[in-house]
Order: structure tokens, then C-alpha cells, then sequence
């Protein structure tokens, strides 16, 4: 039984990895068969709208990651140590982005911010402002989850507590106790949220069409190798993201878990 | 000279009252306990000395200076807690440090003082080392060097000992007391633990749903227990429901037969009482002259180790319980046979049925 | 200090919440703006597309809910029971739809499947066959998650040796023991399944563009007050199931965790 | 005539060695308990009885029939957990009833034997309740219940003890060990805590390391140890450095001072040893006559409640730990001050420094 169990879960990892590698694979194949010497990826890189709508794509989630962090890990450092009957709610609110879907999600916020009285998109960079608020919110869970797990892992009221009895006021507290202990789980959301804002198509398409994702989707219908060759890219650059994220947490002995992966 | 005073600690979540009418003053070098079940408040009253809470009522005072409602970080206390809440960043002589950074003193001083501490834990080779490179008890051997590091006036502990294995418990106890005797540093251990407490302490405070059973040294607490629960909750006891014969000359019937205490008794001819005997008390075989005498069957024999329990049952299925040692010579007796057991005259405490106060014996302590 | 610090947390809810929100009433709002008695609504209900659409996105989600769930109940417990080397691995996997942005996996899906030798795409029902599979691995982490958390309150291990003690086989320790204690877990996970399969746009619009996302988008353009009455209705279904779920996980005394939440 | 026998039984996980060269055979009826420190294969042999781990090498015999390879739903042996395990979905009569309803019992004989149980182990009125509902002993008495439900030929209980408070462990203690005789069930009994397997076991396997340290009744186990690890695992123990003077005759000297001890020397004159003696057989003052006598000074008194333990020190830094009973009159010795302990000369064990076997004496018994 035992033998069979192993080699059916096996069977099912092996399906699963071959449903997300064939498409990679296929795609990697398709950029060069134009050209096998790399003729697509040649033409993005002279792209200047790619560049363009990497970088903006890029900022943009940038400052996302910086605004979610600052809310975000005050506010749960917070909740864990005094309000732990606020966790529920803020649970809650975690799954909100999930159920929400973001094609209804860009609705409201044109509607809301695109009129009177708050007439926010009209203004110059006001639509930058709406979309790094609709990816705060849309991030909003991954980083809560990836702070939150780092401080489960951390016993938060000791370690503050202790801090406090030898003398440390709170700015010491956060920055030399609490914030060193989380380097890992930040990182962790802030890539996932990097991921997240750079690939995001729905919100972005209408909010920013001159973001990564829809510059991406234009090219798939005009230069359809050369979207292949930025998919391939796109792969490239998250794979190593992803690496040094797990050598990162292995150098702090396994005590920071993944986005909160338990 | 009280050092640490609590006056009338009163403490309140909500509708339910956590800590009542609390009073406490020790002494400079005193070494307390705070012993009793889990939410009997003995931890909510050992925060409210730290500044973690803050008394619904009542006052706080240290050499001196009311601290009721100062800051933790401005209160000069020294902690160590049951999950130990090293700084996982830190190295063992950065977490020592900790205390002494936080008042600015120069480097080479804190430097020297963490040595002279780690060396005082005897851990001086792991300066360098993570907390997760140690073992738990090693673990809390740092953390109690890094709450004594900074010279706190007094250190309190919170059930330190409660993660850690047997063995480990017991030798670290022994660690606990030497380093505290050695520096007099006034002391407040939290458990739940009836050996740690009275192994530990110059005082003990037992405590029972928010309240104060009684305040006395190990050897008063154990012996003359001022309320039933304290004679309950520390140690094994025998609660044997008796008679009186006659109150004047301590007479009463346990189980039909005829025994005397000391203990005074303030009820009339007849009435019943329940008597409080620990096990250690009684012995094997009719004992020297003037001891009560009971004769039973052997109900049970429990082999512990280094102590054997029997259990003698009397007439009216009454159950006493006795300790002896283990020798390996002993013969036990067997099971079902007739035996006599025997206890001195001031043995046993008297207690009235559901009455909480003890005998006069705990008022002579 | 804490006085402070529980109203500085309260404060960052309620602009968060305000921020859910507005949009939220604004919508609402504007869904009434043309005809106040909600021609905008009567339009949607007498619209054949609106329930076409709906329809095969909610037959889509079923769909996916049911193979995720025969694939994902019994390796979870597996893994979680004889293999538990694995479970890094598995939430290594889990990552992987967050890192692999919808607009980048669906190219690499129509390149692999809509040409040969795989041209699924051409078959008929074939783009359905495509769509549910990226859906179910899209859906994969939370409905992973959701089971593994169910499982972690469980002890798995000594309830399946204790069944197996008393003579109960593979079958009855499955549908007896494992399966009833997991029914929250599952139910929150299907619900979550639901909600992003009939909310996904990026997929959907390439794949199926029948389905309810491109439909409300299209609405959005040519009918934008009935596109407003959409999504107001999408909100108060989902949270209706999302209190639904809320009150069923309450009956069972706590156990179980809604998403993995902690 | 044994009814349980493990032969040669070994079990490797990849290069990690967990039980090796385990034999057993148990009696029907017989209490069995494995003793050691977490890590030493005890849990490992348990649950290879259950089936569930299967040996690398060796056999498992059941009433005559081997179960070696057996699946563990087709062995008939009921277990209980540390963790309880009772299904959450399922009410306490469903829960004790499951193993019935697995063998397709009539429903009648089920509910009968399920009131049966619930009685057995005092919780008839809970048949209704769920496990969340009950507290952690009732919830270990339910799955004791569900484990002899359907009569299993061996029952076996993996530290079925360990999550509870201390007073509920005692109390449930000897709540199993009557059930067991009632019933005359064999059972096998996993435990970690020695005072659990001294007073539950007809017979005590102490194991360290994946092997047998000893195999014997608890009287055994305790007072005649047969290896060094046995006597410093099980009890308290003083291991006293000591010169041999004259082995023919059994002088010795400790601390300086000549004693005579009874157990066998195999050592010339001159040569080291260590002694090992327990704190309950030390005794203050001189003693009866021709007890061995030592001077010292007190070291240390630690009052634990019912015992008090004493440190005494003698010349070369030797020190000596004893344990009396504590009564109210007992004037306890001040630290520092002189005084004279004794014990018989049947009381130490010899060591050789690094032998592992104990000394004559072990294999008397």
C-alpha cells in the first residue's frame, strides 16, 4: 500500500510539473522558430515600449511593496500584540482581493475616482495613484500572509516584552528586534508582490495600457515571437527571484517560512 | 526594610476579577514564590510588577518609588520568561548585551560585563553562538544572564523552568538559587510547581482563583497549611472524615477506631470532621509509645521508586494512604493482609467539613 | 502608548474598509444614475448572454472544484501522512501561479495546445479542456492550502493508526474519519475556487470569451450602467456565500480555518 | 506460556539504527512497560506490535500466530494515543463503537457493549457529547474505551499520560492499572516517566540507544539495576568515587573514610571505583550497629515537600546527597554545620569507573 501511495503521488507531482512545463517549453521553442538565432529577443531589446513598460510596471510596484510595508507590518506587529481580537477581521479583509474580482474591482475604482467629486484620474498622475492603490489592496493578502507568518514564527510578545524590561523604547524594539527578525518574510511578500504588479493584465489594461502586461499582450497579437521571448524572460527573471528568496531563508535556519506557506 | 511592596493589587479584565486584595512586601535579597494552578493569577500579579499590566487598583512600590503606572522600560526590572525570548538575530553576547546598549555604556564595559556573566552561567565558550545553537536549557541560562546583566533591583522569572526536561529542571533550580543567593538580588519566581516553590524560596505565596491562600516560608506552607486548598494543592494528603469523642482531650473515631490529636477542635461530641494527614506521616507497624494506632487491610501497594505507597483500607471503606522508603530488603506486605499503621498525636491537621480555614496548629506557625 | 496605538490600527481599517467601500457605493450608485427604479438591473435579468455567460463560468468553476479536489485531497493527505519530505516541494508548486502572471501562462497555453502535435484548442470542446486545466492550476494553492490547513488541525496520523487499529480500511478511513472533518476546509476552498474561476478575466478573454468576465467587460463598454449593476450583484453573492461559509465553519466548534488562515 | 513475542526484532531507518536485538515474551494477562528517554526505541518497538512499522529483521509472534507482516487492521490489538485521537466528527458512543462497526456488528450488541465501556471507565452520561466537549483525562478515557471495545487480544498505549496535568496523570494512572487487572488484558505501556512504569508494570523493559538495558519487575529494575545507565535513569542517585582497600573483605574508602559494602569487588587494592547509592538509603546520624558511618559537613538543605534532601560534603570534595521524610518536628541540620550520615552495607552498588554492568548484587536478583 504504502509503495503504491508513493509512486501515485509521485505520478500526480510529475503530471502536474509537465502541465507547467510544456507550456514553457513549447513557448521557449516558438520564440526562436521564426529565427533560431534569436532574432525575437533581439527585437525586444531594442523595444523602447518594452523598456518603457517594464520600468513603469516596475516602479509601480515598487512603490506598491513600499506602501503595503508600511502599513502592513506596524499594523500586524500591532494586531498580534495588542488587538488579537482584530486577527479575524483582518483575516477577513485577506480574502476580500480573492472574491472581488479585479474586472469588478476596476469598475468601482473608475467609476469612483474617474468623476466628481473624486475625480482623482483626471488629475496629472491620478491614474498612477488608483492603480498603486487597486495593487496595494490586491497585494494586500500576500503581504499580510508573508509578515504575519514571520511573526507567528517569532513569539512577538516575549521578544517585545523582554525588550522592554531591559529599557528599549519602541522605536528600538521595531527596528533592532522585530524588523531584523522579519528581513525574510518581507522579502518573500515583497517579491511575491513584485510578481504579482508586473504580471497584472486586468486592471492594468485599463488604468495604465501602457504598462507590462498589456504591452506584453499587444505584442502577442503583432509580434506573437517576440511575446513568446518575453514570456521566456519574464520566466528567467522570476526563477532567480525565487532562488535567491530560498537561499535567503535558508541562511536564517529555517525559522521564516515562504509567503506563508506553513 | 520592605523592599518590594504591593499594596490592596486589585486586578480586573472586563467583569472578571484576575487578582484580589493583594498584599505582599519582601525584603531586599528575598527570594519569593508565586505559587499556584493555572488562573490563579500569580502571572497577572508578577506582570503587574513588571509594567505589563497595570492594577485596577492598589499601588506598586520599589525601594521607595511608586511604580503602579511607570513604563516597563522604565522600571529597571529583570525578566526571564517560560519561552525564554532570546533575540534570534542577536548572539548570546549580544542578547546579553541588550540591556547595556539600551543605556548607552561604553563598549569595552559591556564587553567586560558579558563575560563576567557568561562565565557566572557557565557558558563562556558560546559568546558567539545563536540561541538556536542551544540547548533549551542553556537557552535560559543566557536569557538569565541577559536580564541580570544591566544590575535590574529586582529579577522575576515566569515558570523559567515549565519547557524544560526533568533532569535539566532540577540541576537548572540548583543554578537558579546559587547565582541568585550569590548576587542577593531580590527575587519573584512564578510556578505551578510545588517542588520549584519550595525548594526555591525564602517565601512562598500560594495562590488560589485570585486570591491569597497563604503567605509563609516552605516549611510553614507545607506543614501548616492555613486552608484546605494549601493543604490540598501542596503535596499528597489523606482527607479522612471523623468523629469527635470528645473535643476537650482531642479524642475522635476514624473508620470506628479511637486515635488523639493535638491539634485543638472546636466542635461538640459527635460531630463530624475531616482530618488531613499526609501520607509521609503515617507508618508501618504500631510505632514508638503514645503514637494512634489503626489496624486495616492492605488495599494497594504502589511501587514509585524510591518511595512506596500503600493504601490501608479501615472500616467504613476509609482509605489511608502512607509513604515509606524503598530499601531493597523491605518485605511488602501483600495485598489483602491485615496490617497496623501508626502516626504521632501531632500529626494530623483537623479541618471541618467544608470549612477553608486550617486548625490552631497553622496559627501557632 | 497602547491607547494611541489601538487607534492608530483602527484608523488604517477604516481607510482600508473606506477604501473597499467607496468604490463599492459608488458603483452602486451609478448602476441607479440613468434610471433610479433599476432599469440597469432589468436590462441584466432579461439578457440571454448575462446568463449564458455566467452559466458556463459557473459550470467552468464546478468543474474545476471537482478535479481539483480528487487530485488534491487525497496527495495532501499523503503527503501530509507518508511523505512529509515533500511538502516543500508542494509549496514551492503553490507559488508558482503567483509568479507565472495569468497573461504569460495563457500565450504559453494557446503556443502548446493550439498547434500541433497537441492542437487541443481545435478540438471541439477542446479551449474548455484547456481553460479548466489552467484554472485548476490557478486555483491550485488556495484549494491546497485550504485542505493542508484543514489537515494540520487534524493529526492525521494518529486518527488514520487509530482507525487502522480497530480493523478500518484505506476506504472507510477516507469517507469516515479524513473526509468529514475536512468538509469546512473543502467548502472554503471550493468557494475560493469559485470566486477567482468566474472573476478571471486575462484567461477567459483568450480562451472562452463567452464566459462572464470578457461578457461584463464587453457590458462595460456598450452598456456601462448594466455593467455597474453586475458587479453589484457579483458583491452580494459573494459575500452571501462568504457568511455562509463563515456560519458553517462557526458549527463546527472552531476546528477549521478558512483558507489557511491562521 | 507466552502470549507476545518479539524475537530478535530489529529496525533500521536508512543508516539510523532505532531498535536492535529487542527479544520479549510477555504472558497473557501481563503488564509490560517500555522505559527510556525519548529517542531510545521504545515508541519504534510499539509500533511495530501495531503494525504500524514493519522490523527489518526479526519476527512477531501473536497466540501462537506470526504478525510480523501483518497489516495493522488485521492484527486485533487496540491502541491508545499520547494525543488521544478520538475522531472530532464523531460523538463518544460512536467513537467507542467505531471498531464494533468496522467488524459489522448487530447494532443492539454494539450499543450494549458501548454502555458497557462507558461505564467501565465512569463517563456514562457523555455517550452524546463530542470530544471537543470533554476535558483531556475524559478524552483519554474514551479512547481507552474505544481501544478495548472490540476486545483486542494486546492493548498498547503509546505515553497515553504525558499531555495531562500532573494530578489528573496520577488519578488516570491507577484508573488503567484496575481496568488492566479487571479485564487481564496483555498490555504493553510506552512512557518516558519512570514513576509511571515502576507503578503501573508487572514487568519494566528499560531501553536506551535502540537496545535492553534490563528486563525485570520494577522491585528489579529499581533496586538491583544491571547496568550503570539503568540505575542513574531510573531514581536518584549519588555516584561516589571510591578506593578499593581490600577487596576479599569489602572495605572501601570514600571521602577518605573506610565503609565496607557487602556487593562482590573485582578490583586489587588501590584501584578506583564508584559507588552507587540512593538518597532514600542514607540515613542521618550513626545508625543501627554496623552500619557504615561517614562525617561531613551540610552542603545544602532542600526542602521538597514531603522529602527533604540534604548535600552533604565530605573530604575531596565528595559529596553525598540524602533524603528524609519532612515532619513538623523535624529540626533540619544548618548548612555548614557537622555531621554524621550512615547507611548498610548492602546499600551501594559497585561500578568500575566506565563499566556498564552493574556489580554482584544486579545478578542475584
Amino acid at each position: 500500500m504504502s509503495r503504491f501511495g508513493a509512486w501515485w503521488a509521485w505520478a500526480i507531482f510529475i503530471i502536474a510539473a509537465l502541465y507547467m512545463l510544456v507550456p514553457l517549453v513549447a513557448t521557449f521553442q516558438f520564440s526562436l522558430q521564426q529565427n533560431p538565432t534569436g532574432e525575437a529577443y533581439r527585437y525586444i531589446f531594442n523595444d523602447v515600449k518594452f523598456f518603457a513598460g517594464l520600468g513603469y510596471s516596475f516602479l509601480v510596484a515598487v512603490i506598491t511593496i513600499v506602501i503595503s510595508l508600511l502599513i502592513i507590518v506596524p499594523t500586524a506587529y500591532w494586531v498580534r500584540l495588542k488587538l488579537p481580537r482584530l486577527r479575524p477581521f483582518i483575516e477577513f479583509m485577506t480574502l476580500l482581493p480573492f472574491v472581488v474580482p479585479p474586472i469588478i474591482l476596476v469598475f468601482g475604482l473608475i467609476r469612483s475616482y474617474g468623476r466628481p467629486p473624486l475625480a482623482i484620474t483626471s488629475l496629472p498622475h491620478g491614474s498612477d495613484v488608483v492603480l498603486i492603490g487597486a495593487y496595494v489592496v490586491l497585494s494586500f493578502p500576500y503581504m499580510y500572509r508573508a509578515v504575519d507568518a514571520g511573526l507567528a514564527s517569532l513569539d512577538v510578545r516575549s521578544l517585545t516584552e523582554a525588550a522592554q524590561s531591559m529599557g528599549s523604547g519602541w522605536p528600538r524594539i521595531l527596528l533592532r528586534v522585530i524588523f531584523p527578525n522579519l528581513r525574510v518574510a518581507i522579502l518573500s511578500g515583497a517579491f511575491l508582490t513584485l510578481a504579482i504588479v508586473v504580471g497584472e493584465f486586468t486592471i492594468a489594461s485599463y488604468l495604465a495600457p501602457w504598462s507590462f502586461a498589456p504591452y506584453l499582450s499587444q505584442l502577442g497579437v503583432f509580434k506573437a515571437w517576440s511575446a513568446a521571448a518575453v514570456s521566456i524572460i519574464s520566466f528567467m527573471l522570476t526563477w532567480a527571484a525565487m532562488g535567491i528568496l530560498i537561499l535567503a531563508s535558508r541562511g536564517s535556519a529555517g525559522r521564516v517560512q515562504i509567503a506563508g506557506a506553513r | 526594610m520592605s523592599f518590594l511592596t504591593l499594596t490592596n493589587i486589585q486586578k480586573s479584565f472586563g467583569t472578571m476579577v484576575a487578582v484580589e486584595d493583594f498584599n505582599l512586601s519582601a525584603t531586599k535579597g528575598e527570594f519569593v514564590s508565586f505559587l499556584g494552578p493555572s488562573g490563579c493569577g500569580k502571572t497577572t500579579t508578577l506582570r503587574m510588577i513588571a509594567g505589563f499590566e497595570t492594577p485596577t487598583s492598589g499601588t506598586i512600590v520599589l525601594d521607595g518609588g511608586d511604580i503602579t503606572y511607570r513604563p516597563p522600560n522604565k522600571r529597571n526590572i529583570g525578566m526571564v520568561f517560560q519561552s525564554y525570548a532570546l533575540f534570534p538575530n542577536m548572539t548570546v553576547a549580544q542578547n546579553v548585551g541588550f540591556g547595556l546598549r539600551v543605556r548607552k555604556r561604553p563598549a569595552d564595559q559591556i564587553q567586560k560585563r558579558v563575560t563576567e556573566l557568561l562565565e557566572l552561567i557557565h557558558l563562556p565558550d558560546k559568546a558567539n553562538q545563536f540561541p538556536y545553537q542551544l540547548s533549551g536549557g542553556q537557552q535560559q541560562r543566557v536569557a538569565l544572564a541577559r536580564a541580570l546583566a544591566f544590575e535590574p533591583e529586582v529579577l522575576l522569572l515566569d515558570e523559567p523552568l515549565s519547557a524544560l526536561d526533568a533532569k535539566i529542571r532540577v540541576s537548572l533550580r540548583q543554578e537558579i538559587r546559587a547565582i541568585q543567593r550569590q548576587l542577593g538580588i531580590t527575587t519573584v519566581y512564578v510556578t505551578h510547581d510545588q517542588e520549584e516553590a519550595l525548594s526555591l524560596s525564602d517565601r512562598v505565596v500560594v495562590m488560589s482563583r485570585g486570591r491569597v491562600e497563604q503567605i509563609g516560608t516552605p516549611f510553614e506552607i507545607y506543614n501548616f497549611p492555613a486552608t484546605r486548598f494549601v493543604a490540598s494543592f501542596v503535596g499528597q494528603l489523606n482527607a479522612l472524615p471523623a468523629t469527635v469523642v470528645d473535643a476537650g482531650s482531642g479524642r475522635l473515631t476514624v473508620g470506628g477506631q479511637e486515635i488523639r490529636v493535638s491539634a485543638r477542635i472546636d466542635a461538640p461530641a459527635g460531630s463530624a470532621m475531616s482530618l488531613a494527614l499526609r501520607p509521609e506521616m503515617v507508618s508501618l507497624g504500631e510505632g514508638p509509645e503514645g503514637s494512634n494506632r489503626l489496624a486495616g487491610t492492605v488495599a494497594d501497594v504502589d511501587f514509585l521508586g524510591a518511595i512506596v505507597r500503600m493504601r490501608i483500607r479501615l472500616a467504613d471503606a476509609v482509605i489511608v494512604a502512607l509513604d515509606v522508603f524503598n530499601e531493597p530488603t523491605l518485605k511488602l506486605p501483600a495485598v489483602g493482609s491485615s496490617i497496623t499503621i501508626s502516626f504521632p498525636a501531632d500529626g494530623p491537621l483537623v479541618m471541618a467539613p467544608g470549612s477553608e480555614a486550617g486548625s490552631g496548629t497553622s496559627a501557632a506557625a
